[in-house]
């Protein structure tokens, strides 16, 4: 075999509308290695790869497999030319079986009967040849994240991937499993194939990839031996500065409890218990911060809280008296405001201007209103102040939501939340999809805030965040809420913790 | 690159590209009129004629356009909540049922103007009714409302009918309707309008429920964006999540939407029913209650958009009246085919033409 | 009359009634079970049902009737599939827009054409799908219980009854048994997951409402030249909608939607049989409403009252990659 | 005097072979006897009537006829509008100085053909089917059912609507439905009077071998050796009447009722219907006749009193 490289991006640009996803990309991936692609969010990794993979197309730009122009036109043209992917949100159908999702476009032949024995076939020697063992006949939805995974990457491998993408994999799963992933993909590797690893997760990165490449708001801005570069280094390629990777704050003065969850018990819309039991309580002044793996039932929590999801049991008492019958518009009047995980589906009206999500939800408060009327004028005076006060861009509360970039989404949500100056906050994934500066700026205000003698909970899936801002850390596991740690517990305690493994 | 993120001005989105569907429609309708054998031109005249050609004309367009604004309206309101009303037209049927029990019980007693409000309430009250099953269906059993609404046209059909046959027909009468109301429950027409552009009415019934539809309008405007009510709707009719987060109660406003559509369906019965034949006639609402669907997407359901619409159909149905009677080839479902055409271009293919418009715009940009 | 006769008159009668509602919930099925929701059921069978009549009254024959049928059906299925599927039109409205303009357009070129108020002319016996009577209806008619249901049931029925409870099995078969049946269902619940499998989400979709094109065609053929001998101007009188309605009843699967439109062609030939006729406790009640029965019963089942259903997950969303 | 007739159908459209197209040739026969032409109208929808029967009062159009009660308040409401235009409603009262009010004794038609049916009938049981339900169509109903018990008196008589709205008379499909059951039910006679919805009824009967009687115009030949006979209303004499009289300066305004005496209603013979009608069955009606004209016989008219003796 030639050593061509696997892969060769040349000059690939992208737009998204006004958004500028990919520019001008160069990129070489050499055959039978690991290369991992890190950046911010928002910075253009999944664009990119989905661009190799034929899901979306290029504006401008060539890609060479082996050596060889091609123009990848669709998935299909990818798949030919040897490429699997296993995407960010996972592609599967969660009412069909595993056999059925990795048959999907490769069924081999009109008629399903003969396709489903060799399938079969072919499932069990993967699962000999590199340990991915998954029941054939399960329904995808019955399948834990993890394992949801597994299938992913068997669709690849069934339909004979030469070249590997996976878009941050480890997001959904424990450091154990990430590790039984990594195991695979070196098995992968040794076996020829070539592995393109995204996840902004320098651990990973550090771990596993002979090549670590860096992108920056829709640039690649260096390309590394990872045997010769430093997390510090990637770091500061990442952002573009200096990062100080944790936030200073003093000591917490927590008073007396203001929020307890009793026995709390809550299912979700498919009557699965995802919250089992659950017991803690939040004082004010103190942040208490819920690791824990994506899925293991700290969005239901939250909703339970915020009134959004009623519970199956238990109670939920915020200065004493109970509030789990009470819908979010009463909290609010009690003084509990909650930022939510998705800001594009909960904490937005993506199709109304700028002012009026800075009121959804408060609406209905006096000062905002005129008997059955709004007080526009108000609302506007309003907006325009929180615009001001959280530098929030571009500063026009006329413009769609939808127009801003995720961090001054996100920015809108918080200073909306914030400023109602609540006694109690809850805030799920607060800087998901939002860039460093942002981040920086939204953690020092939930510090104040707590400096400020609110009672904060914070729900969020990047362990470091976790540690950085919260006084106590709870870490929750299938339901269970599986102990408690102060922030200087180290990441491997934490780490078994979220895996179940009890410490 | 994909053109769907990209803003374009509003008087692009909300004149340019919906006068673009129009056109295209009117031009596949002159298309069909061809195919009848009939000159799309010679057609195209004589809807102006009919339409404007005399102050009759004129007062029947305007009489037609009357009824389109309430079902419009009545339509845009859910779907602002997000619900596709298309029971408009069984609504105003029944609303038309409490109208005339008003007019009825109170034409010999009151003149027109103390009949009048008390009518719009009646009329509305029963319009509400019949659109709350489908909603509260809708809002508690999560009932498709598109299917549930349409089947109540049909039944409301059925009940208008039995009333009209066994209960509230004439003795001895062949048609099935009431006795005609006294003045005390016919509404005055509005001549003197006419006669202030020197244009006389004639006999179009074009009358005071017409003043009614654009008080209306204006009620929509301000419930739908300003008011918290309306706010809520919004926020349900976009974004059922975002609501649920900001505790608008779904089931209420839903109700309350359906509730308010089925009010405006339902006062459509004033102008035909008090306002023309004086009576409650069989399937007096000869299709209004769907016109609206059109009119509303035609206006972007936007009131003041809807008036437009609105008018715009009274032409169709005016003119429609006058060409079929000038070329019997033409008969006046050709009304149906336009109206479908226009919902199919102002509605499902209102973007068809959106990427082609920022390709365009974006080159006037840099130039 | 004897009670076993009424019982076979009414099943008589309701088969006949069913079988539009078959075809036209089996096209749903495959449209909506693809993830394309589809209003337009109604005007297609209308349009269609006008097309059969016309070409079956110039050519005289039954089948070129049913081709017009068909292809008709199928253009306006390619006019929904471009405004929903191609320029992500709202569906629903498409599929509005789609029953108002056939149900103008067929009265407008009928009456153009044969000026009878928007009807087509009386077929000729051969221009029909004519009953068919099969071997020994006749002979065994008089032997109890089982003559009656096989002469007056089972045989006697139109060629395009019997091919639509094949068409049951055989739309059971096509979903779960075949490679294109695999990938609509599929396409109905993640389309990504069908486009990064390298199958085309738009052609797929395009394949999906074809057939459902078909189906309508069979259904409005059968109103025009099978159950009776002309086109008449709204002949669908609302079956489509009701078609809809079985379909959401009968969860989207094949074989329950046939039992669904069993029932309410049952009902439908109960409201025809009960009118005139007092009810037994009740008396006699006007015939509105057995008329309104069906529609009543149909948002009654539509309330979930039987269990709610589940649509396919991407019913109704267009396909959108890029923002 | 010259004049301009007009003419507006019911809705069901001029070649319905039925109501709409006996009008037609009402007025072709005036066209033809006296060369004046005439201009007419189909309105396809209820809501068109009033503006058609306007448009002709106003381009000067005199007399103009609307056939259909549906026009009723059409022709009240235009007439005070145009007083020294003539008007002339067919199946309905309205009481102006310039209005002719056409109204037909159904009742008395229905009779005889309801005598036929009830000989012709081998069950015993002979149907029904109406259109849109309303006291006109009763009174086509009432009058057959009591002409039927006259022929056999302990004959069953089905009766069905068909629908509610306009659509009834336009919706063969359920006319057969409809049929079909009666026929099921053992009926051998099933009288429609149902406009164009009877041709369904009529078809349905013919496909199963029964008899079957149409309704205003003369639909024997439709099917030849299954319409039994059929109930024709003279609508052509109303049309032709009301042109000829105002043409020579004798119209008349006020109610007219057609019935047996005046030729208005009658069961119609002719060489279709020849070999379905014995000897016996013609003496029956031409006996009937007499005595309706006689005043021997009084046919129950069910608008009277809204019932209908059983
Ligand atoms: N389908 C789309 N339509 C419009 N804009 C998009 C789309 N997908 C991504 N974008 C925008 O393109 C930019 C890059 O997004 P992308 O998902 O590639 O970033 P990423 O590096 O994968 O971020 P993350 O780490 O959160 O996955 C972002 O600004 C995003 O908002
Ligand atoms: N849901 C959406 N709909 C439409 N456009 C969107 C959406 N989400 C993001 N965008 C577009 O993508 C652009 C970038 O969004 P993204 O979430 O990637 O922010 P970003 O690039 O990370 O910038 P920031 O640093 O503010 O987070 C936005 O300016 C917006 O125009
Ligand atoms: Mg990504
Ligand atoms: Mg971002």
């Amino acid at each position: 075999m030639t050593d061509q490289p696997a892969i060769e991006l040349v000059g690939i640009d992208k737009k998204f509308g006004a958004v500028h996803a990919n520019k001008d990309i160069n990129l070489t991936v050499a055959k039978g290695s690991i290369h991992g692609i890190i950046g911010e969010n928002g910075a253009g990794k999944s664009t990119l790869m989905s661009i190799i993979y034929g899901f979306y197309q290029a504006d401008s730009g060539e890609i060479r497999v082996n050596g060889q122009p091609i123009t990848i036109r669709d998935s299909q043209a990818a798949i030919a030319a040897g490429i699997g992917m296993v995407h960010q949100h996972f592609m599967l159908v969660d009412n069909f079986t595993v056999l059925e999702n990795v048959m999907l476009g490769a069924e081999g032949g009109a008629l399903l009967a003969r396709g489903v024995a060799s399938a079969r076939a072919e499932l069990k020697r993967l699962e000999t040849e590199y340990g991915l063992e998954v029941n054939p006949d399960a329904l995808i939805e019955q399948l834990p994240v993890g394992l949801q995974q597994r299938v992913e990457i068997l669709k690849a491998m069934y339909r004979g991937a030469e070249i590997l993408i996976l878009d941050e994999p480890t997001g959904v799963l424990t450091p154990a499993e990430a590790d039984h992933l990594f195991r695979i993909l070196g098995v992968l590797r040794d076996e020829g194939k070539t592995v393109v690893l995204i996840t902004h997760k320098l651990r990973e990165i550090m771990a596993i990839t002979d090549t670590v490449s860096v992108m920056r708001r829709g640039e690649m801005v260096a390309t590394r031996k990872t045997s010769e570069t430093t997390v510090e280094e990637l770091a500061e390629l990442m952002v573009g500065r200096r990062v100080l990777l944790r936030v200073q704050k003093g000591e917490a003065k927590p008073a007396d409890v203001l929020l307890s969850v009793r026995n709390l018990t809550v299912k979700d819309n498919r009557g699965v218990t995802m919250v089992d039991n659950v017991s803690f309580d939040v004082r004010a002044g103190e942040i208490v911060g819920i690791a824990g793996v994506a899925g293991n039932g700290q969005s239901e929590l939250l909703e339970a809280i915020a009134g959004i999801r009623k519970p199956a049991s238990g109670e939920i008492l915020l200065d004493g008296q109970p509030i789990d019958k009470a819908d979010p518009a009463r909290l609010r009047e009690l003084g509990l405001a909650h930022i939510p995980e998705d800001r594009h589906h909960m904490g937005l009206v993506l199709k109304f201007e700028e002012y009026e999500n800075s009121v959804l939800g408060y609406h209905h408060r006096p000062e905002y209103s005129r008997g059955p009327l709004l007080d526009l004028e108000a609302i506007r005076k309003d907006a325009m102040e929180k615009i001001e006060k959280y530098d929030i861009r571009p500063p026009n509360p006329r413009l769609k939501t939808a127009n801003f970039s995720g961090g001054n989404q996100q920015k809108i949500v918080v200073a909306r939340e914030i400023e109602r100056d609540p006694k109690m906050l809850i805030i799920g994934q607060p800087t998901r999809g939002v860039d460093i500066g942002a981040i920086e700026f939204i953690h020092r205000r939930i510090i104040e805030m707590r400096d400020a003698g609110k009672a904060i909970l914070l729900v969020s899936v990047e362990l470091d965040e976790i540690r950085a801002l919260s006084d106590r850390i709870l870490v929750m596991f299938a339901g269970h809420m599986v102990g408690e740690k102060t922030p200087d517990a180290g990441e491997q305690t934490l780490g078994l913790m979220m895996a179940g493994i009890a410490a | 690159m994909s053109t769907a993120s990209v803003t374009l001005p509003r008087w692009i989105n909300y004149g340019l590209i919906p006068l673009l569907n129009l056109v295209v429609a009117f031009l596949i309708s002159g298309f069909v009129v061809w195919l009848i054998g009939e000159s799309p031109l010679a057609a195209l005249s004589l809807l102006i004629e009919g339409a404007f050609g005399s102050g009759e004309g004129i007062g029947f367009t305007l009489y037609y356009a009357t009824s389109f604004i309430f079902t419009g309206l009545s339509v845009a309101v859910a779907i602002h909540a997000g619900l596709f009303n298309i029971g408009s037209e069984g609504q105003a049927y029944i609303g038309g049922l409490g109208c005339a029990l008003v007019a009825l019980s109170l034409d010999k007693y009151v003149p027109w103007y103390v009949t009048m409000p008390i009518a719009v309430i009646g009329a509305g009250l029963f319009g509400a009714a019949w659109a709350f099953i489908p909603a509260f269906l809708q809002a508690k059993r999560g009932s498709h409302i598109v299917i549930t609404t349409i089947m109540f046209n049909y039944i409301a059909a059925a009940l208008m009918v039995y009333l009209l046959v066994h209960v509230l027909i004439v003795p001895g009468k062949m048609a099935p309707e009431t006795r005609t109301f006294l003045e005390g429950g016919q509404l005055p027409k509005l001549g003197w309008i006419m006669s202030l552009f020197g244009a006389k009415l004639g006999a179009a019934p074009f009358n005071v429920s017409f003043i009614i539809a654009l008080f209306a309008a204006w009620f929509v405007w301000v419930l739908v964006w300003r008011s918290k009510l309306g706010f809520d709707m919004r926020t349900l009719g976009i974004s059922p999540t975002a609501a649920d987060y900001a505790g608008t109660p779904r089931a209420r406003i839903i109700i309350i939407a359906m509730l308010l559509s089925g009010a405006l369906a339902g006062m459509m019965a004033l102008n035909p029913v008090m306002g023309s034949s004086a009576r409650l006639q069989v399937e007096f609402v000869g299709g209004a209650g769907f016109v609206g669907i059109a009119v509303s997407l035609m206006g972007r359901n936007h009131p003041l958009g809807i008036v437009f619409a609105a008018i715009l159909f009274g032409v169709l149905y005016q003119g429609g009246d006058w060409i079929s009677f000038e070329m019997p080839n033409i008969t006046r479902e050709m009304i149906l085919v336009i109206q479908g055409l226009v919902i199919l271009f102002a509605g499902a293919l209102e973007y068809m033409f959106r990427p082609a418009m920022v390709l365009i715009y974006q080159q006037f940009k840099r130039a | 009359m004897e009670y076993y006769e009424i019982f076979i008159n009414v099943l008589s009668s309701t088969i006949r009634l069913s079988i539009p509602l078959i075809f036209t919930a089996l096209a749903g099925l495959f449209s909506e079970r693809a993830g394309i929701f589809d209003i337009g059921l109604e005007g297609k069978m209308l349009g269609s049902a006008f097309a059969a009549a016309c070409v079956a009254y110039l050519t005289g024959s039954a089948w070129a009737g049913l081709g017009a049928g068909v292809v008709c059906s199928v253009a306006l299925s390619l006019v929904h599939g471009f405004a929903s599927i191609t320029n992500r039109g709202n569906q629903i409205i498409s599929g509005v827009a789609i029953n108002f303009f056939i149900a103008g357009i067929t009265i407008v070129l009928g009456q153009a054409w044969f000026g009878q108020g928007g009807r087509t002319p009386q077929l000729a016996p051969e221009a029909r799908f004519a009953p068919i009577i099969l071997p020994g209806a006749d002979a065994i008619r008089d032997i109890p219980i089982l003559g009656p249901l096989y002469a007056n049931v089972i045989s006697g029925n139109n060629i395009l009854t019997y091919l639509a409870f094949l068409a049951v099995p055989f739309s059971w078969w096509v979903l779960y048994r075949t490679r294109f049946g695999l990938r609509l269902r599929a396409v109905g619940e993640n389309p990504g997951a069908v486009d990064t499998a390298g199958i085309s989400v738009s052609w797929l979709r395009y394949r999906a409402v074809m057939c459902a094109g078909i189906l309508c065609g069979f259904s409005g053929t059968y109103l025009a030249i099978a159950q009776s001998a002309a086109f008449i101007k709204d002949m669908s009188a609302g079956k489509g909608y009701i078609a809809l309605a079985a379909l959401v009843f009968a969860k989207w699967k094949p074989v329950p939607v046939m039992f669904a439109c069993l029932l309410f062609g049952f009902l439908d030939a109960l409201a025809n049989f009960m009118q005139g006729k007092a009810v037994p406790l009740i008396g006699e009640v006007p015939v509105q409403v057995f008329q309104a029965l069906p529609y009543i019963l149909t948002c009654v089942l539509l309330a979930g009252f039987i269990g709610v259903a589940i649509p396919p997950k991407a019913g109704g969303v267009p396909y959108v990659k890029e923002r | 005097a010259d004049i301009k007739p007009a003419l507006v159908y019911g809705t069901g459209g001029k070649f319905d072979k039925s109501f709409n197209e006996a009008a037609f040739n009402g007025a072709e026969k005036f066209k033809k006897e006296t060369g004046i032409a005439y201009r007419d109208f189909e309105p396809t929808g209820d809501t068109q009537g009033e503006q058609a029967i306007r448009n002709f009062a106003s381009r000067g159009f005199n007399p103009v006829v609307a056939v259909s009660f549906a026009w009723t308040s059409a022709v009240e409401k235009v007439a005070a509008e145009f007083p020294d235009t003539k008007f002339i409603i067919v199946d309905s009262v309205v009481d102006k100085p310039n209005v002719r009010s056409v109204l037909y004794k159904e009742e008395e038609g229905s009779y005889l053909v309801g005598i036929l049916a009830g000989m012709a009938s081998k069950t015993g049981k002979v149907g029904f089917v109406g259109g849109m339900d309303i006291p006109l169509i009763r009174k086509f109903e009432c009058g057959y059912e009591q002409g039927a018990r006259a022929a056999k008196a302990n004959i069953e008589v089905f009766q069905n609507m068909t629908g509610t709205t306009g659509a009834a008379w336009n919706d063969p499909v359920r006319g057969g439905e409809l049929t079909k059951n009666q026929i099921d039910q053992g009926a051998d006679v099933v009288y429609a009077a149902a406009g164009a919805t009877g041709l369904g009824v009529l078809q349905t009967a013919a496909d199963n071998k029964k008899l079957s009687i149409g309704v205003d115009s003369n639909q024997n030949h439709l099917h030849p050796g299954s319409v039994l006979t059929s109930m024709v209303k003279r609508v052509d004499l109303a049309v032709y009447n009301a042109y000829n009289d105002t043409k020579n300066d004798k119209f008349t305004a006020g109610v007219q009722s057609l019935g047996v005496k005046e030729d208005g209603v009658a069961a119609a013979m002719d060489d279709n219907n020849k070999p379905l009608i014995t000897p016996e069955m013609q003496a029956a009606v031409d006996k009937a006749k007499a005595d309706i004209i006689a005043g021997t016989i009084k046919v129950h008219d069910y608008t009277t009193d809204n019932a209908c003796p059983k």
